[in-house]
């Protein structure tokens, strides 16, 4: 098994399962801190998630845009870029969505397709004005990124107000059913959770990723691009093309999380006052997975069951859902910092010799 | 022990007596992002519950919505736990509601502020224009500067719905006022809010109305300090008595409406057998279900409140009609 | 528009820029010596939540006026120890800093919520803390027009913040603690060749941002909300962040920025009062700010140049 | 002179990194008053052992003595204290900073919480004139040379009062005059009782300069002995453990078509100005002419003018007719450009990519390891293997990080994979740079190699010593303008320097060119 992770993460299992249990750890002290039971509440957790098959469906309805939003935010990371505007091009995703599966009326066979990829490609253009911006303008990335969140934000709550909104509903109408990415016999296999091709689309995500930023030309310019841009240069590769392209590539797989969204679970967009936090999320997955398309996988699986569980603690044992970020938290700290794990461990076990620190 | 973070905190009103018919019966509610502790909305709705809790014994419980794709899972929670009945508290719960009664024809649901077509579902909804109407009347008579403010949290049908009776109120006793509209975008920032009345105030306003949920928290702080700049200024404050949370000195009345009543009575017709499945509920000023609190003697004059009592019932008569959201 | 409304937008800016300026001064301290602090965020909101808390039992056990005072000290210790653990994590474990200012949002956020739950008896939100700030003018100053209401009458939190930023350019650019917090950002094995205590330096650089940052965040519950809740915070840290970045890592830039994020939000409040302002979608005038930024950001600013050693983690003979 | 005292004694020290002995039960012994020289080859352990008397690290075994009492030195604070002081082979300087807040670093004169700026210029200026250094306090480091900003770092430890100086390949990268400048400061120091530890690969230098030297190899010392009775040969010998010939066989120049011709060229520099003048010079197939100047003359301007890196005003670039002036690097680069770059790491390499990925930084789109817009990586490993065994790249595999190859060896790859692009002319700008005797050997032999192949070859660099010996003609770039050119069997490094100056013979005296 460890070296199975290894061959695919590029690293040791211990770390992240070691993180894994001392997150739940603390998390186990403190609820008991404050009065609740821990057992009860992983154990309504672990039911929440596995318990029966229509919880289990909306599990993986949990995880789907955190895996594209964790490999938009790791894709830019790759490439030397810091995406803090996932939670942004996750909003123009849906309303690219939006806008195709309410306003035009086609076959499915085209209407879902042409949904998708306009959706994308929203995702894709907010990603590209900070690519662009950096680029052109020089223009920090981390800043517009933030900026560009708020923008999306209402920008999309302009358009669906003014343009598709369904009187009286606060949301836009319905998409139409040909532009719906349900899959209706999984739905009723998994007792009416909402699931869709989106989830499939997601694992082909981890693929392309793979694939495309370590076995294609371009891939490989926009590592060198987010290595060492000098060097770049002097490679003939375009920096700043690369820089944009890299900004629209992380904003594609970060509008893609949002119009499944749409496509698949909500079927309209609603007026939004705040950030759904699945861009944000997406950073905490990027993160707990090492920017690896893999361990993106792995780390929004986690991440979507622990906080998909969360209701299932709250509901089960009384416990307030907040004790899950903080175990998420704990999780990734452990992971980020391996030092403190390999200390802990070397406490623990001293007779085993420990390899020497990675320099 | 383990503390129960859903249950406790008595609620003040009526007896304890009652019957206890309710023993067999589980009852629940869904909120939006804001939670059960949002000092208006959310909270009126569970405390509609514990009161109902306390009467009658029934089993009550809350999950709270982390975000838009928890509305159906935590409703479906309790439809799948075999709740009696299990409400959506709040406009947003709409498609959510609507999906789990169409999937679950069996199960009983509640909407608040939303209209829900299901043979399973209740809805009811609040006539908040004719409310805002009196609030408005009350606004128009009092102020002094002859400019007064509202303060929304998002531009949606509901709270359009306060904007409009509100100024509609206003301009039938005061026509030369002028009303100030800031929509803040969110419910439940309270810096906006306060930035929002700020500019409100500084513009010459002496009284601001808010509909803005959590948002409008920030209104009365800002009322609160010019107050001790020794500026007398008003806030009209929503959906409960606020001036019971923020203190008569700034609070000019309120204008409430009852989620509370409305959750309690709707779920013990459920008990009694009488749960208005399929029927649409609009509560309004003849329900008794939107209006003024009585605390409001304190600081609006006789005058004024016998004006509003004549408003009220040319509004019940039908003799005005109150505009509501196009 | 009139004077008095320039005034008031001034003043409004004033109340929204506080805490970003608290906030940025922590960000750069933090990011002078070298660690990334991405966790503004996170330690506003462990400000924000202990100053809530603490005012509100100061007021209720009687200590009047004092009672923000102390929520003000809670906020900053606070803000110091979640600062701790980043310091920790990144200082002496060479985590990486970004994903450990991520986990400190994280953290933040989870534990602050939990604990109000745990206090306030199951409330999302604390009690409402009456004994506020309140805004004090300045005897004479406040007489002035425009100025007088714009920058003369403010919370004394403001004043703070802006002594502070005086205080820290003056460290930075003046002290020997300033110069060898400023090398040890951007050539740590330079300043550890000459004796200084590098990771001595970072962790009172990373230590100050938390209690800066826990500043930042009091005011907000202090001043503007009276209380605390899930989004007492919400994104004032990584306006923070992005201040320290345009205001280019210096005070008085952050300043600036931070001031100029705070009018463009009161901007929208006085457009507002406008009757051409109905015509405009509401959508507008909240995007503004932000748009703003983005166009100052590219008109005037252009690149800055971040602390050499920003992110690298140090150790004794690293190369 | 009498019997000098000891003020350093290092006894059997011994330090491990992890899976190599850097210092193995190494002795090493300072007079008071001497130049001693630590000679070795990369990686032999020379830095390590002053890093260790720095305070830097801590040796696994062994004892100290400074002055004769046994001391532990536990960090750079505790050597400074005994007054050590070290000039760091790369530069320990904080660039936004000025020359004086550089020197008084960690222990600035006070004047109540602030510091006393007026009081440290003073006793900057005075350090100064004291030891001939000439540096101008409110510099900022950015804005001085090279050579400056190492009589910054010289100046911080006198200013410390270290009495005992280490200096870490201090010529590395300095040009002839600064070398003798600063071999001329050294002598001055010691002559005020200061004793200096040398570490250089530079026989000459030793030669003409330390008392003693050391020779280490592969972390044990394998010889120290009085200069005076030895030669390069033999040291050079000594340190490699096999013979080198330090002087390069090269046949004459066979003169072919014209490869590169550089026309009126007019290339602005970083501050805007025009750091090439009008410059014009043609490279011929089949000889390598050496561009030999002051750093900061127009170099860096003219590589990345050449390789399209940097727009071109005006006048004309011509690759075997040709026009490249203005082309993009990669066009420039197909037209049979390769370059050498003088910052391995900047330019030279992707230091966190494996050693195959940095093998076709520049080919990896052309349909040898190419298809379809895939990476062929069969075709690249083997590209990569080959490379690396025809180069003698030592790495452990292709798989290897860059970033954990020694310097000579990255070297080693940046060169391999510029000649294996059988370019037409081969730009080599600083291509030994802190390498050793061996290293360099074998890359001055590839670049005659490539020479004698017909290749025009344009070589770079701030050692005259290596132009002269490569080199079959020599520019002399000042100001953006070549100012002469020599033939390198008839003139000697006085001339070219002062050329390199552009004093005439009437003017000389030192130089002051770096002050401005
Ligand atoms: N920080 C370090 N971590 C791991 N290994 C190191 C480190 N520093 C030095 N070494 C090892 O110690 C050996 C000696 O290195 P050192 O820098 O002392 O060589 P040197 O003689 O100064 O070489 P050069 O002439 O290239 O400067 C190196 O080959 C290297 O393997
Ligand atoms: N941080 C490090 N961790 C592990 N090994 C290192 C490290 N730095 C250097 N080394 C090892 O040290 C050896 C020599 O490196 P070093 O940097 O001393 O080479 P060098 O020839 O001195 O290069 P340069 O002169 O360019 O500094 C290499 O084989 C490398 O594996
Ligand atoms: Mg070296
Ligand atoms: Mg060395």
């Amino acid at each position: 098994m460890n070296k199975l992770i290894k061959a695919i993460t590029g690293g040791s299992a211990i770390v992240p399962i070691v993180a894994i249990i001392l997150g739940l750890l603390v998390g186990a002290i403190i609820m008991l801190i404050g009065g609740y039971d821990p057992i009860l509440a992983y154990r309504s957790l672990i039911n929440k998630v596995f318990g029966n098959p229509y919880d289990f469906g909306e599990t993986l309805t949990a995880i789907t845009p955190l895996i594209f939003t964790g490999l938009s935010v790791a894709f830019a990371f790759r490439t030397g870029l810091f995406n803090i505007g996932a939670e942004g091009q996750y909003i123009m995703g849906m309303t690219g969505a939006t806008i195709i599966g309410v306003s035009v009326h086609l076959p499915w066979y085209i209407h879902a397709p042409l949904a998708v990829i306009v959706g994308a490609l929203f995702g894709g253009f907010w990603g590209m004005i900070a690519g662009y911006l950096k680029a052109a303008r020089g223009v920090n990335e981390v800043i517009t990124t933030i900026m560009l969140n708020w923008i999306a934000l209402h920008l999309a709550n302009y358009i669906v107000n003014d343009y598709l909104l369904e009187p009286g509903k606060g949301r836009s109408y319905m998409i139409d059913e040909s532009a719906s990415v349900t899959i209706g016999w999984l739905s009723r296999l998994l007792e009416d959770a909402r699931m869709h091709w989106g989830m499939l689309i997601a694992l082909l995500a981890v693929v392309f990723f793979y694939v495309f930023l370590w076995r294609t030309k371009q891939g490989y310019e926009l590592r060198v691009v987010g290595h060492n841009p000098d060097a770049a240069k002097y490679a003939g590769i375009n920096v700043n093309r690369g820089v944009v392209k890299a900004m629209f590539i992380s904003g594609v797989l970060a509008g893609l999380a949002g119009v499944f969204q749409v496509l698949g679970v909500f079927l309209n967009q609603a007026v939004s006052a705040s950030h759904t936090g699945h861009g944000f999320d997406g950073i905490a997955v990027a993160l707990l997975g090492g920017n690896n398309p893999v361990g993106v996988l792995l780390g929004a699986i986690l991440f979507g069951s622990l906080s998909y569980g969360a209701a299932g603690m709250s509901f089960g044992a009384d416990v307030p859902p907040e004790i899950i970020r903080i175990v998420i938290g704990t999780v990734i700290f452990f992971v980020a910092a391996p030092g403190i794990i390999r200390w802990i461990i070397k406490r623990r076990l001293p007779g085993k010799k420990s390899k020497g620190e990675v320099i | 022990g383990a503390k129960n973070n859903n249950t406790g905190g008595a609620s003040p009103s009526e007896s304890a007596s009652g019957d206890t018919s309710g023993k067999d019966f589980k009852f629940a509610m869904v909120t939006d992002v804001g939670g059960v502790n949002d000092k208006s909305f959310n909270q009126s709705a569970w405390e509609g519950l514990q009161h109902l809790e306390k009467d009658t014994g029934t089993k009550v419980k809350y999950l709270e919505s982390k975000e838009a794709t928890n509305y159906l899972t935590n409703i479906n929670q309790f439809v799948r736990d075999k709740y009696n009945l299990t409400w959506g508290i709040g406009f947003l719960m709409g498609d959510a509601v609507k999906e789990a009664a169409a999937k679950n024809p069996d199960a009983k649901l509640a909407i608040i502020d939303n209209v829900v077509e299901a043979p399973n579902v209740a809805s009811i909804t609040f006539a908040e224009n004719e409310g805002s109407y009196l609030v408005g009347v009350v606004a128009g008579l009092t102020t002094k500067t002859n400019k007064i403010g509202f303060v929304g949290g998002i531009d949606i049908p509901v709270i359009k719905r306060f904007e409009l009776g509100f100024v509609a109120g206003v301009k039938a006793v005061n026509p030369d006022a002028k009303v100030i509209i800031n929509y803040t975008g969110a419910f439940d920032k309270a810096d906006l809010g306060k930035a929002a009345a700020a500019s409100i105030y500084n513009d010459g306003a002496d009284i601001i109305f808010h509909a803005a949920g959590g948002t409008g928290n920030g209104v009365f702080n800002e009322a609160k300090e010019r107050l001790k700049a020794g500026k007398k200024v008003w806030v009209i404050g929503v959906d409960k008595d606020q001036s019971l949370e923020f203190g008569d000195e700034v609070t000019l009345t309120s204008m409430l409406k009852r989620v509370d009543e409305a959750v309690y009575r709707v779920s013990k017709e459920m008990i009694d057998g009488k749960f208005p499945a399929g029927v649409i509920t609009t509560l309004g000023l003849k329900e008794n279900a939107v209006g003024l609190p009585e605390t409001s003697t304190k600081n609006v004059s006789k005058e004024i409140l016998d004006k509003v009592e004549e408003y009220k019932a040319k509004i019940i008569s039908g003799e005005i009609k109150v505009p509501t959201a196009q | 528009m009139d004077l008095a409304t320039i005034g008031n937008m001034l003043n409004t800016a004033f109340v929204f820029s506080t805490a970003l300026i608290l906030a940025s001064l922590g960000g750069i301290l933090s990011e002078r010596s070298g660690i990334v602090n991405i966790g503004l965020e996170g330690l506003m909101t462990a400000g924000a939540f202990a100053a809530a808390v603490s005012a509100y039992h100061a007021q209720e056990a009687g200590f009047g006026s004092a009672s923000p005072w102390i929520g003000l000290g809670a906020g900053a210790l606070f803000g110091v120890l979640f600062a701790l653990i980043h310091a920790v994590a990144t200082i002496s474990f060479r985590a990486d800093q970004v994903v450990s200012g991520i986990v400190i949002n994280f953290i933040a956020a989870g534990s602050t919520l939990y604990l109000v739950k745990l206090l306030f008896e199951g409330a999302g939100e604390t009690s409402l803390v009456n004994e506020v700030f309140h805004k004090i003018q300045i005897p004479v100053l406040s007489d002035i027009p425009v100025l007088g209401e714009g920058l003369f009458t403010a919370y004394p939190t403001t004043y703070l913040a802006l002594i502070l930023v005086a205080v820290i350019y003056y460290t930075l650019y003046k002290t020997p603690f300033g110069l060898r917090l400023r090398a040890v950002g951007e050539h740590p094995s330079a300043a550890d060749t000459v004796g200084i205590k590098v990771l001595r330096m970072r962790y009172t650089a990373v230590l100050l941002s938390g209690v800066l940052a826990g500043l930042g965040g009091a005011t907000i519950a202090l001043t503007t909300t009276g209380t605390f809740s899930h989004n007492t915070i919400s994104g004032q840290g990584f306006i923070a962040l992005a201040a320290v970045i345009f205001g280019k890592w210096n005070p008085l830039g952050a300043l600036g920025a931070a001031l100029f994020f705070g009018f463009a939000q009161s901007i929208n409040n006085v457009l507002q009062l406008f009757d051409f302002s109905s015509h405009v979608p509401s959508e507008f005038i909240y995007m503004l700010p932000y748009v703003l930024t983005i166009l100052v950001l590219v008109g005037a600013v252009g690149r800055s140049k971040a602390p050499g050693a920003l992110g690298e983690p140090y150790f004794q003979g690293k190369r | 002179m009498d019997k000098a005292r000891t003020v350093v004694e290092m006894r059997n020290i011994t330090k491990r990194f992890p899976g190599i002995v850097a210092n193995d039960s190494v002795n090493f012994k300072l007079s008071q008053g001497e130049i001693h020289a630590l000679l070795g080859e990369n990686g032999a352990g020379k830095s390590t052992l002053m890093n260790i008397l720095f305070g830097l690290y801590q040796p696994e075994e062994g004892e100290i003595f400074v002055n004769e009492q046994e001391v532990v030195i536990d960090g750079p604070n505790k050597a400074i204290k005994l007054g050590i002081g070290m000039v760091h082979q790369h530069f320990k300087l904080v660039h936004p900073f000025t020359v004086t807040e550089n020197i008084i670093l960690g222990s600035e004169p006070k004047l109540g919480f602030a510091v006393n700026y007026k009081q440290a210029h003073k006793e900057v200026e005075r350090l100064s004139k004291q030891y001939g250094l000439n540096v101008d306090p409110y510099a900022k480091i950015d804005e001085i040379s090279v050579g400056m900003q190492q009589r910054v770092e010289i100046l911080k430890t006198l200013y410390r009062g270290a009495d005992i100086l280490i200096f870490d390949e201090p010529t590395a990268v300095l040009t002839p005059q600064e070398i003798s400048e600063l071999l001329e400061i050294m002598r001055n120091l010691v002559s005020q009782g200061k004793s200096i530890v040398l570490i250089t690969h530079k026989l000459k230098e030793i030669m003409a300069i330390a008392d003693t030297v050391t020779i280490v190899r592969r972390g044990k010392v394998i010889d120290s002995l009085p200069v005076a009775g030895t030669n390069p040969n033999q040291l050079a010998e000594k340190m490699v453990g096999r013979e080198v010939s330090l002087k390069l066989d090269k046949k004459n120049a066979v003169l072919g078509e014209p490869a590169l011709e550089v026309d009126r060229l007019v290339v602005k520099g970083r501050q805007g100005l025009n750091a090439l003048n009008e410059t014009s010079f043609v490279l011929k197939r089949g000889e390598i002419l050496g561009i030999a100047g002051v750093e900061g003359n127009g170099q860096s301007e003219l590589i990345e003018a050449l390789t399209g890196l940097r727009p071109v005003s005006s006048g004309s670039i011509k690759i075997s007719n040709m026009e490249i002036a203005g082309a993009t690097p990669r066009t420039i680069s197909e037209a049979g450009i390769s370059l050498i770059p003088e910052d391995r790491h900047k330019h030279g390499l992707v230091l966190d990519f494996p050693v195959r990925e940095n093998m076709v930084l520049e080919t990896y789109y052309t349909p040898q390891f190419n298809k379809r817009g895939f990476m062929d990586f069969d075709a690249i490993d083997k590209h990569a293997e080959r490379l690396v065994k025809e180069f003698d790249v030592r790495t452990p595999s292709i798989m290897t990080e860059a970033r954990a190859l020694s310097g000579g060896n990255q070297q080693k790859a940046i060169i391999a994979r510029e000649v294996d692009k059988n370019p037409d002319v081969l730009i080599a700008a600083q291509p030994t740079r802190g390498l050793d005797v061996g290293a360099i050997e074998f890359i001055h032999k590839r670049l005659v190699e490539q020479r004698n192949m017909g290749k025009a070859v344009l070589l770079i660099s701030y050692e005259l010593e290596e132009i002269l010996q490569l080199s079959d003609r020599i520019a002399v770039i000042y100001e953006g303008r070549i100012v002469g050119e020599v033939n390198p069997a008839e003139t000697n490094d006085q001339e070219l320097g002062l050329m390199m100056t552009n004093y005439k013979q009437s003017q000389g005296g030192p130089s002051s060119e770096q002050t401005d």
